[in-house]
């Protein structure tokens, strides 16, 4: 699976993009598996109130499954217009 | 309908003369036109725009036909830059034409609303002082409530 | 500020490159345009506007005053022809200039319900059956309650 | 004074504008002056809720006083935008 980065999750994980191989049913598990992998991870994602996420380029919540994704990205709320 | 994700610069006019040419039964033609304003220290140096290319277009689309249908439009046009921009350059444009003038300025508003919390751009200002993250604010999230 | 009362056309897109152009500080211009529609049954041969010479410029520019003030405008342009027009030519442009884009769009909003109401133009429709004048609504005159 | 007519209270009246001497103290005097002159004048201010009036190219109503008054308009609800 691809995982994005953009703004400043990009900047506190170092990289805009890698590629993942995961079992995580959901976003979220896929996330408490970042966190405990690295402390960039962790300080990325400690608050996930302030993160929002696409799955497959549609936003969705933490919840959404990830069976037969290919493509999840995390970045702060946006801030177009 | 056009929509344009572009690291150029635009003439905010010549798309509204492009627009404009061959409307037919439209009473109302509404722009916005954003800009990049300076810090109020007047230090910008410019603001740097990312965004999520894939994704991007295929929202502003989605937002476009949601507000034809809504509201009607006879058209509709969405542009946004991204990449370095100056102050007072500008950074995107909409414009929505309907029979009257309440359906395209709702459009138009709607439209906005959406684009601020629901396209994939993310705003980040240098300054003398570093580089700062636009943050998000509630009352643009609320906005979308209205709709 | 630019205020027009003209019989000759012009062309709402470099209208809006003129008026964009040296603006500072200013984050968002909003434009509305009004357009000849044809009629429900397609046979609008002209529109032909009629005005008060004298108090139409004052009125107007008595409004774009009052719509900067309001809003803290950083410009404001108003332009309405007078005369006979055919299908699909334009009426008249609003355009307004200010740091954010809530008041860009009140304003506009503003301007074009006390022009509705409260500037000195009456217009006429000529069709294959005859001329008719355009009857006002009371929800234009509602409109102004608004503000 | 300058009376001045348009759109359809001109069509009525048979003309844009005239020079009247009068000594009405109100647009109201004014208007019950000309109603009395010809039925053209009844006809067109038939009805005073449908019409509007300019006094020195200042809307006004119906009430307002005419003392030094160069111009008066009258005309029915605008129609501009």
């Amino acid at each position: 699976m691809d995982v994005l980065y953009f703004a400043w999750v990009r900047e506190r994980i170092g990289l805009p993009r890698e590629r993942i191989e995961t079992t995580a049913a959901t976003v979220r598990e896929l996330v408490a598996e970042l966190v405990a992998r690295e402390e960039r991870y962790a300080v990325a994602f400690s608050d996930l109130a302030a993160l929002r996420v696409a799955v497959d380029q549609e936003l969705r919540d933490f919840d959404a499954p990830l069976a037969g994704v290919r493509e999840v990205a995390f970045f702060p709320p946006m801030t177009g217009g | 309908m056009r929509i344009s994700v572009q690291e150029a610069a635009f003439d905010a006019g010549a798309e509204l003369t492009a627009f404009s040419t061959g409307l037919t039964s439209q009473g109302a033609v509404v722009t916005f036109t954003g800009i990049v304003r300076n810090s109020p220290e007047g230090d910008l140096q410019a603001m740097e725009i990312e965004h999520y290319p894939g994704m991007t277009e295929a929202s502003l689309r989605e937002m476009a036909q949601k507000a034809m249908a809504r509201f009607a439009l006879g058209d509709v046009l969405v542009i946004h830059r991204y990449g370095r921009l100056a102050p007072d350059e500008v950074i995107m444009m909409v414009a929505t034409a309907a029979p009257h003038r309440k359906a395209a300025f709702e459009a138009a508003d709607f439209l906005m609303d959406y684009l601020k919390s629901r396209a994939p751009f993310w705003k980040r200002e240098i300054t003398d002082g570093g580089a700062t993250w636009v943050a998000s604010k509630d009352a643009d999230e609320d906005a979308l409530k209205r709709w």
